[in-house]
């Protein structure tokens, strides 16, 4: 096993990952931008390196200065988690050539993966159905197409993934709008403009299968995961099994996830997702090649802890269990918490999180990036924490989830809590009966009115209250907790900053 | 003790006359009623009113507060004292950048006609590009953005005129 | 369901109790004495009721401060935690006197169960087997009934439970002295002298099986529990399931279990103490009328909250599942965390956690008193929090419970971390070879001797560099440790003390 | 820069060179090695030294130190500077309360001849009781304690003087 563990990320996900290497007694190693000193990803690694300024291009998706830091920090392998550097096959064979295990698929795998046109070539090999599609950077040649296939089509990044910067376009004149946009975003997030189309399923439902390989051809898979909660094809709530699934599919999916997997000598953990067609076809959409932002829901019905597995496979190019050895019980659904003001069209927000509570009940899992008193600054994912419930039914999750997202508190920064505890109180949600453009076709025009209602008058009271008992409780609270947080977690802040070798001066 | 306070699209008033420790008269947009509140030991407010008793946990940042009552939250923004702003103004009408971020795309100039909903500039912010239109049609009076530039929430970045004036 | 809930206690157990009630919508209230002003347990509750001074018997134990507490907030139910109140028959008359529902059994089942004559009574007609013993006030018949049964026996006060003032006599002058003792300790603790002893079974396993009744003569069990590893017969260390039990001892335990529990129809959650002989013999040890310390390894086995049941049933006077309904699933391991001086005697320690990080990866759990800049006071149990971590095999469940002990960080107070982490590296522990006097006979020597070991030259390195760099590093810290949580937690400590009403001036 | 050092029964000693920013020669107990150090963005020290790199993360409680070096705690106790405690005082010879507590029993009185092990209070703290026995033989000089007072740690509850003094 490695011995110390460089992590190339930030927020939840570098957290999660730094307490399975606690755990497994693996030293840890956190990198931070400017605009992350002191965040709680560098406090609960054992050490951080600073790797540049605020913007993530010259930072956390800056391969040389993660890759020095890591030598800096003398670690022996590097955990991307997933976003900046994770799907970039050139930043995985840096690793390797400085010497470092990349802990993820090879480079080969990334890129073929990356490349989405490969990707449906190698999964229609494996025999998995694909939707049908175009690609390229000619805008004209994709209009023809969709024009051939039909509308609505979708617009994606050729080297994107996750969702970000995808559109839908009805008819013509929206796919030629959405292209452009599509491709200014792509040349700016991957360096690429490359973009594709593909006929966009509606009413169709996200099924996603958790595979594990081994690099040598042998895979299993850790069951589906369903993510058909989608805002702008974001993912908001995942849950885990699907309900959606008959046990036909659900084993044609998985064994059509596996065979995928096998076909390409997969190694270490990724993720097929596929779309459920409202008569129950199912069709493959991508391959990602890392971990999942859902994959505490896989991990809460089967027991296996993700990061572990992955860890334990990049040391010893074996799979930690046999298919059969790995069950499948309960329910889990999670719940992605932003700092977004629903209110307001869901713009991101920033701020300095006053006073944050998370819930800590039995079978409720926080996955967290941020605590009190620390900051949410506009460069990065304004993902804040992940809330997970496990219930021996998806009733008894959800009701659970529903009480730990009442039971949460972030005072300082809008978030997205109102949105999720209605849309989990959404009859639709409770039966399970919505496709991924639900929340936009039918949720978000009640939702929008509800969050017109005026604030009730006793919410007012407080606030005047509050002010009139304590005037000045806007400034020095603010001040005081800054105080606070430097005089507990940086005693030593007055010696001035600390110099990082290994990125000039 | 007046003050005012942002609920949404809505400026609300409210009035606090203390009738002894920690009894109050509220008027609410002129609604009254009567609140008794006690401040527990962990700074929370427990409020009694006709309507019961109910927890209240207010936290400052800036002019905003949260207000947490039972298990709902609500953020009211602190408005100047005797200050109430016209509606319709510059605020809220979409001229002003919504959050902090980089300007990637201005696409008119100063004396453009423009349509309502017309595409004026693009903001990039937290990996999203967000779409500044026009509210309603008008002339360009000023430009304040250019592509690369890193704006603050609330900063001016276009200025619109009646296309008549 | 309740509208509002009372919990009697303080701690862990308060703050794990008042994270159920969030989860299901039910207001919280906590109290507290004044040692107790600003406690995690208060912060963590929707409100707080002061019900006395720091010494227990004039706060948590004084069932008319409680009660008035209880109606002060309005709330319709009262939850007693373990200890303090938990197991007094008076308190729950008095609570459902004023109208309120106890949360847990009947006043007469608390009082069979805490009379340990009448509880073995109970438990032979049961068709438990028992072990020999007698009891009484008068300790020359105790000393007859001794020597007639034959020595090594064990003294425990009549009323008493939890081990809280047991001690082994291996002769008769061991008992006399041991006798004043325990009935000095009992009347102190439980007002009544009265002791009783058992023969002490030499190199007995303590094995328990969890139940839960709905008052109407119906139960189920919840799998055994062992909880062998104990020093001075304080539980340190507990697991679901056991290791010792063969398929049909754990159907004759669990079968009979039940038996006890419906033929007494009792109502809410209990446990059955049995003792496992050397030879694989089950005998009954005593009945627990109240939530255990450890429930939580039987509620990560079956992904059941015991709480919530512990509320359903006495809001419904119903089962919430069946016995078929209730899995078992993977190994569950559980480390109490005590501010107590391992290198000194266990001594209780008392001070500011200046400090604390609690391990957070997936499957661990941690039921927390404290956190960081939280007082650790004389008054009270010197428990601290839970750590409790599940896995598919218990041998995966021991190494990520050693991995999250590694990563606890409690700094300000000493606590018995040393103590868990080498006794959970034993090979007796891993090997699961252990009776209930092994860490004594066996363990504390060499552990004492580890102990005694200096620390490494670059320990005394580091806290020479600290102080050289920050010399103020001591009293500064507190200072501003002390002003942050002022400031943090109490902006309106400035407008004088929160009066509570109903407990006079 | 000599510092002296309680480390469980040891007093140790500690003397620091700088030589240069971050740059120490360390001699514990007359052993002598270098370190680097940095000081991290979170507070902790990294330290650099013939045996490696270590990170260590020191809080400091009054006196004490805690000390956590990899996955390892240590607490240390910082002396007062130039006291190099003699051995044998009456500190940690047993006469002294271990913790806070309150005294249930005194079972000894001035002039006393006690013998090693005897007991002579009773202290009840955190629900249990603790017996405190004689440490060695000797006669009872002072008692200072009485049932049911409260004592702070360290305070000297008894004083013990050579039987044949």
């Amino acid at each position: 096993m490695f011995r110390k563990v460089l992590i190339a990320n930030r927020g939840e996900i570098a957290c999660r990952i730094a307490a399975t290497l606690h755990e497994m007694g693996v030293r840890s190693v956190a990198v931070y931008s400017e605009a992350d000193r002191g965040a709680l990803h560098t406090r609960v690694c054992d050490e951080a390196q600073l790797i540049g300024p605020a913007e993530a291009r010259d930072s956390y998706l800056n391969a040389d200065h993660v890759i020095a830091a890591a030598k800096a920090s003398g670690a022996d392998a590097v955990h991307p988690g997933f976003g900046f550097l994770a799907e970039n096959a050139a930043f995985a064979e840096a690793v390797e050539r400085a010497g470092l295990t990349f802990i993820g698929p090879t480079a080969d795998q990334i890129r073929a993966m990356g490349d989405k046109r490969a990707a449906r070539k190698i999964a229609e090999q494996a025999g998995v159905p694909i939707v049908p599609g175009a690609e390229g950077v000619d805008a004209q040649a994709l209009v023809r197409a969709a024009n051939a296939m039909g509308y609505p089509v979708i617009i994606k990044a050729a080297l994107g993934g996750g969702g970000k910067g995808m559109k839908a376009a009805y008819n013509e004149a929206e796919l030629r709008e959405g292209l452009e946009a599509a491709q200014r975003m792509a040349q700016s997030a991957f360096g690429d403009p490359s973009v594709y189309i593909e006929k966009l399923l509606e009413h169709a439902r996200h099924i996603e299968v958790q595979v594990l390989g081994d690099g040598h051809g042998r895979a299993v898979h850790l069951h589906e995961r369903e993510c058909t909660l989608q805002r702008r094809h974001q993912k908001v709530v995942e849950e885990a099994p699907s309900l959606a699934l008959d046990a036909d599919t659900r084993t044609l999916v998985t064994h059509a996830a596996v065979r995928l997997a096998e076909a390409v000598k997969y190694r270490g953990a990724g993720t097929i997702e596929t779309l459920l067609s409202r008569d129950g076809h199912v069709f493959f959409l991508e391959m990602n090649t890392r971990l999942q932002v859902e994959h505490p829901v896989t991990e809460l019905i089967t027991g296996v802890d993700l990061v572990r597995a992955q860890l334990e496979i990049a040391a010893s190019g074996k799979l930690p269990f046999e298919q059969f050895g790995i069950p499948r019980h309960g329910h889990a659904i999670e719940a992605r918490v932003y700092a977004e003001d629903a209110a307001k069209g869901f713009l991101p927000q920033v701020g300095t999180a006053m006073r944050v509570r998370w819930p800590d009940g039995p079978f409720v899992r926080v996955d967290r990036g941020i605590e009190s008193l620390d900051a949410v600054s506009v460069h990065y994912d304004p993902m804040l924490a992940k809330i997970i419930a496990f219930g021996p039914t998806r009733e008894a999750a959800l009701q659970r989830l529903l009480g730990a997202l009442d039971d949460t508190r972030v005072h300082g920064v809008v978030t997205n809590l109102p949105f999720l505890r209605a849309l989990l109180r959404a009859p639709e949600v409770r039966r399970g009966s919505y496709d991924t453009e639900w929340i936009e076709r039918e949720f978000l025009d009640g939702f929008a009115q509800l969050m017109q209602a005026p604030a009730p008058d006793l919410a007012l009271a407080a606030a005047a209250i509050a002010e009139a008992t304590q005037p000045a409780i806007g400034a020095e609270r603010a001040a005081a907790g800054a105080a606070a947080r430097a005089a507990v977690l940086d005693p030593f802040a007055a010696l001035g900053r600390w110099r990082q070798p290994g990125l000039g001066s | 003790m007046k003050s005012l306070w942002r609920d949404g699209e809505r400026t609300r008033e409210v009035e606090l006359t203390a009738l002894g420790p920690g009894h109050w008269r509220v008027s609410v947009d002129g609604a009254e009623f009567e609140v008794r509140s006690e401040t527990m030991p962990d700074g929370k407010l427990r409020l009694t009113s006709e309507a019961g008793v109910t927890v209240a946990d207010v936290t400052a940042a800036a002019t905003r507060r949260f207000v947490r009552l039972g298990t709902l939250d609500f953020v009211l923004e602190r408005e100047a004292d005797g200050r109430r702003r016209a509606a319709g103004g510059a605020h809220g009408s979409g001229l002003e950048a919504p959050m902090p971020g980089v300007v990637t795309k201005v696409l008119v100039v100063v004396g453009d006609e423009v349509t309502k909903g017309q595409p004026l500039l693009a903001l990039e912010a937290m990996k999203m590009e967000h779409m500044i239109r026009a509210p309603r049609a008008g002339r360009v009076k000023s430009v304040s953005a250019s592509p690369g530039i890193m704006v603050q929430a609330g900063a001016t970045l276009v200025e619109l005129e009646d296309a008549a004036g």
